[in-house]
C-alpha cells in the first residue's frame, strides 16, 4: 500500500491527499495574496506620502 | 464616555493593536494545526466503517464549521454598521467574506472528495451539502453587490443589508431543503460522523477547529489591516484629485 | 390608503401601456419551456413527470426578468424621490410596486403554465393544482424579488446581478411549490406544502418592503 | 409656521460637503441659495427633504398642525415639502392630465380636500399654459414642456414648504416668470421656499444664502 510520511492510507489514499491538497492549496493562495496585497498598498501609501510631501512643500516655497 | 468598541472601533487604535498581536495569533494558529495534523494522522485511529477516508473530516468539518461562522459574523458586522454606525464593522465585513466563501468552498471540495469513496458519488442531494452550496452562492451574491457599485459608503450598506437578509432567509432555506429532502431522499444516507463519535477522534477534531479558527482570525485580521491602507490611499488619491481641482481653480482667478 | 390604490393602479396601466415587460416575460417563459425538451429529450414520460419542475423553474427566471425595471424606471425619470415625500411609508411604496408586479406579470405567467404544460405532456389533472401552487407562490418571488431589485438599482450588470441575489432566496419557494404539486403524483405531504407555500409568500409580503425600502433609502442619498 | 436648521453638517460618500449651515426661515419668505458648482446646494436641499441624514446638526418645521400654527410640535419634513430636483418625475407613457391626476392623489392631505382633483390639475395646466397638452402623451413633450409639466405638481397639493433645485433649468424666460409668479404667490399665501439657482429670480420677499466651495480635507 502507498505508504507516504509513514502513514498508510489504505485503498482511498488519492481522495485524502486529494482533499489536504485542495485545503494547502486555496488557505495557501489566500494567505500570499494577503501578504502581496498588504506589500502593495504600503507601497502606494509610501509612494503617495513622498509625492504629497513634496508637493506640500514645493507649495510652501 | 466611548464604549470599549467605539475606543477600539478607531482604525489607526486598531492597526496598532491588531499589529501587535497578528504575529501571536498566526504562530498560535501553526502550531494547534501542527498538532492538531499529528493527532489526525497518527494517533486517531481509522473509521470502523469507512477506514482511512474518515480523515478527511478533520479539515472538513473546520471548514464547514467556519463557513456558517464567518456568514453568522458578517451578519452581526452588517448588523452593527447599519444599526451602530460602528465603523470598523463595514472593513471586518467587506474582508470576511471572501474568505468565508474560501472556506465554504473548501468545504464543498472535502465534502465530495470524501463522498466518493463512502456514497460513490462526487455529489449526493443531501440536505446539509446543498444548504452549504447555497450558503456558497449567498456569499458570490454579497461579493458581486460589493464588487458592482462604485461609491464604497452605498456599496457597504447595500451590502449589510443583503448580508442581514441572508442571515434571515437561511434557516428558512435549511428548513426547506430538510423538508424537501426528506421527500425525495431515502432516509438511509449514512449520517457523516455519526451520533456518537468516541473521544480519540474528538479531540483532534477539536483542536483542528480551534486551529483553523485562529488561522481564520489572523487572516481577517491581515485582510483588515489590508483594507484599512488601502481605504488610506484612496482618500489620499481623493484629496490629491481636490488640491489639484482647487489649485487649477486658484491658477484660473 | 386612496395613495396606495393611486400607485398601484399608475403602475398596472404604466405595465399595460408599456405591455413589453409582460410580452418578455412570457416570450422568455415559453422559450424555455420549449428548449429544454430539445436538451432533456422528448421521452414523453420522462418530461410529464418533471414538468411542473420545468414549469416552476422556467416561472421563476421569467419574474426575475420583469423585475429589474420595478424601481429603476421610476428612479430613472426622479419620481422615486417624490413617492418619497407622499404621506405614504416608503415600505408601503414598495408593497404597492411589487403588488404591481405580481398583477401584471406573477398571475399572467402563472396562468399560463397549463398552456405550456400540453407541450410536456403534462397529466391534465395536475393543472389546476399547479396553477393554484403558482397564484400562492408567485407573491414571494415579486416581494422577495422586490428587494433584489432595490439592491441592485444603481450596479452595472442590474439584470444578472439580481439573478444572483435572488435566485438562492428563491429556493423555499421552489422546493414547497414542488412539493405541492407532487402531492397530486402520490408523494404524501402536499397540503402541508401548500400551507408552508402560503406562509413563505404572506411573510415576504410582509417582511421584504422593509429590506427594499432601507435599500432604497439608502441609495436616495 | 417656521423651518429651523442648526449647526448643520453634511457629508457625501465622506468628503464634508456642507459645514455648520444654520438658518431659520419664517413661514411667508423665502431663500435664495447661491454658489459654485459642488458647494452642497443639492445636498443642502435633499437633506431639508429628509433623503439625507445630517452628519450632526437637525431639521426642523414648527408650527404646523391647526391653522392657528402655534402648537409646536413638528412633523417629518418630507411630508409637508414638495421637493423639484434635476429630474421631473414624470412618466412619459403617461398623458400630461393623467401624470398630474397622479400626484394629486398621491401628494394631497386633508387642506386639499377643498377642491377636487381634476379641478386642481386643471388649476395647475392653466397656470403653467399646458392646458392644450392635456392629453398628449409626456413622453412627445419637449424638455421645456415636461420641466413646467414637473412644476406644475406643486400646485396639485398644497404643501407649506417648497425645495426647488435649479427649477429654471431648461425653462425659457416666459415660463420663468410663470414660475416665479407661482412662488411669489406661494409665499403671499404663508408657504416657504427655498430655490437653489445661478440666475437672478425676482422671488419677493426673499434673503440669499451663498455656501462656499469645501476645500478637501484629506
Amino acid at each position: 500500500m502507498e505508504l507516504l510520511l509513514g502513514i498508510d492510507l489504505g485503498p482511498h489514499a488519492s481522495f485524502i491527499w486529494a482533499a489536504y491538497g485542495a485545503v494547502v492549496a486555496v488557505i495557501g493562495g489566500l494567505i500570499a495574496w494577503l501578504y502581496i496585497d498588504g506589500r502593495i498598498q504600503q507601497r502606494k501609501l509610501a509612494a503617495l506620502a513622498e509625492q504629497g510631501v513634496r508637493r506640500r512643500s514645493a507649495r510652501r516655497a | 464616555m466611548q464604549t470599549l468598541t467605539q475606543r477600539l472601533a478607531n482604525p489607526t487604535r486598531f492597526m496598532e493593536l491588531s499589529g501587535s498581536v497578528l504575529p501571536w495569533i498566526a504562530g498560535a494558529a501553526a502550531v494547534v494545526i501542527a498538532y492538531g495534523l499529528y493527532l489526525a494522522f497518527y494517533v486517531a485511529p481509522p473509521d470502523y466503517q469507512q477506514g482511512e477516508t474518515a480523515r478527511i473530516m478533520y479539515i472538513h468539518v473546520p471548514c464547514a464549521w467556519l463557513a456558517m461562522a464567518v456568514y453568522a459574523m458578517v451578519a452581526m458586522s452588517a448588523f452593527g454598521f447599519l444599526v451602530f454606525r460602528h465603523p470598523l464593522a463595514d472593513v471586518s465585513a467587506k474582508t470576511a467574506v471572501p474568505l468565508g466563501a474560501a472556506f465554504t468552498f473548501l468545504a464543498l471540495v472535502t465534502g465530495s472528495l470524501w463522498g466518493r469513496p463512502t456514497w460513490g458519488t462526487y455529489w449526493v442531494w443531501d440536505a446539509r451539502l446543498t444548504s452549504v452550496l447555497i450558503l456558497f452562492f449567498l456569499y458570490l451574491g454579497l461579493m458581486a453587490l460589493r464588487s458592482s457599485i462604485e461609491d464604497e459608503s452605498l456599496a457597504s450598506k447595500l451590502t449589510a443589508i443583503l448580508a442581514l437578509v441572508g442571515i434571515v432567509m437561511l434557516p428558512i432555506i435549511k428548513f426547506s431543503v430538510d423538508f424537501g429532502n426528506t421527500l425525495h431522499q431515502p432516509a438511509s444516507v449514512l449520517r457523516v460522523g455519526g451520533p456518537t463519535i468516541d473521544t480519540a477522534m474528538l479531540t483532534p477534531l477539536l483542536v483542528m477547529a480551534l486551529g483553523f479558527t485562529l488561522m481564520f482570525v489572523a487572516m481577517h485580521f491581515k485582510a483588515m489591516r489590508n483594507e484599512i491602507l488601502r481605504r488610506r490611499v484612496r482618500a489620499l488619491q481623493l484629496a490629491q484629485v481636490e488640491k489639484a481641482q482647487a489649485s487649477q481653480l486658484a491658477a484660473a482667478e | 390608503m386612496s395613495a396606495f390604490l393611486a400607485l398601484l393602479k399608475r403602475d398596472l396601466m404604466l405595465s399595460v401601456r408599456q405591455g413589453g415587460a409582460l410580452g418578455t416575460a412570457l416570450g422568455f417563459y415559453m422559450l424555455v419551456v420549449t428548449l429544454l425538451p430539445l436538451g432533456l429529450g422528448q421521452d414523453l414520460n420522462l418530461l410529464s413527470r418533471i414538468a411542473p419542475g420545468i414549469l416552476w423553474i422556467a416561472l421563476l427566471l421569467a419574474a426575475l426578468l420583469s423585475l429589474g425595471r420595478v424601481f429603476s424606471s421610476d428612479h430613472e425619470d426622479g419620481t422615486l424621490d417624490v413617492l418619497a415625500t407622499g404621506r405614504m411609508p416608503l415600505e408601503m411604496v414598495v408593497g404597492a410596486k411589487a403588488l404591481a408586479h405580481w398583477i401584471s406579470t406573477g398571475i399572467p405567467l402563472a396562468l399560463t403554465a397549463p398552456v405550456l404544460g400540453l407541450m410536456l405532456n403534462l397529466d391534465i389533472a395536475v393543472y389546476p393544482l399547479l396553477m393554484a401552487t403558482m397564484l400562492v407562490g408567485t407573491p414571494a418571488v415579486s416581494f422577495i424579488g422586490a428587494v433584489g431589485a432595490a439592491l441592485t438599482l444603481r450596479s452595472y450588470r442590474g439584470g444578472l446581478l439580481i439573478a444572483l441575489l435572488v435566485l438562492p432566496l428563491y429556493v423555499p419557494t421552489l422546493i414547497f411549490g414542488m412539493a405541492a404539486v407532487n402531492g397530486l403524483l402520490g408523494v404524501s405531504g402536499t397540503s402541508a406544502a401548500m400551507l408552508i407555500l402560503a406562509a413563505l409568500s404572506l411573510t415576504s409580503v410582509v417582511l421584504c418592503p422593509f429590506a427594499a425600502a432601507a435599500a432604497l433609502r439608502v441609495q436616495m442619498q | 409656521m417656521q423651518l429651523v436648521a442648526e449647526n448643520l453638517v453634511l457629508e457625501r460618500g465622506n468628503r464634508k460637503v456642507a459645514n455648520d449651515v444654520s438658518f431659520t426661515l419664517e413661514g411667508g419668505s423665502g431663500l435664495v441659495l447661491t454658489g459654485p458648482n459642488g458647494s452642497g446646494k443639492s445636498t443642502l436641499l435633499r437633506a431639508l427633504a429628509g433623503y439625507l441624514r445630517p452628519a450632526s446638526g437637525s431639521v426642523r418645521i414648527l408650527g404646523i398642525g391647526g391653522s392657528d400654527g402655534d402648537t409646536g410640535e413638528s412633523c417629518e419634513v418630507g411630508e409637508v415639502c414638495h421637493f423639484v430636483g434635476h429630474l421631473d418625475g414624470i412618466k412619459s407613457h403617461l398623458t400630461a392630465a393623467e401624470n398630474l391626476t397622479f400626484w394629486a392623489t398621491y401628494l394631497s392631505d386633508r387642506a386639499d380636500s377643498g377642491h377636487s382633483v381634476a379641478h386642481r390639475v386643471y388649476d395647475a395646466l392653466e397656470v403653467f399654459a399646458l392646458n392644450a397638452l392635456a392629453d398628449i402623451p409626456a413622453g412627445y413633450m419637449s424638455a421645456g414642456q415636461k420641466r413646467r409639466l414637473g412644476l406644475a405638481r406643486l400646485l396639485v397639493a398644497h404643501r407649506p414648504l417648497w425645495l426647488l433645485d435649479e427649477p429654471t433649468v431648461s425653462l425659457d424666460t416666459g415660463s420663468a416668470d410663470i414660475l416665479v409668479k407661482a412662488i411669489n404667490r406661494h409665499l403671499s399665501d404663508g408657504g416657504m421656499a427655498i430655490v437653489a439657482t445661478h440666475l437672478p429670480l425676482a422671488i419677493e420677499p426673499a434673503r440669499g444664502i451663498s455656501l462656499v466651495r469645501k476645500e478637501a480635507q484629506a
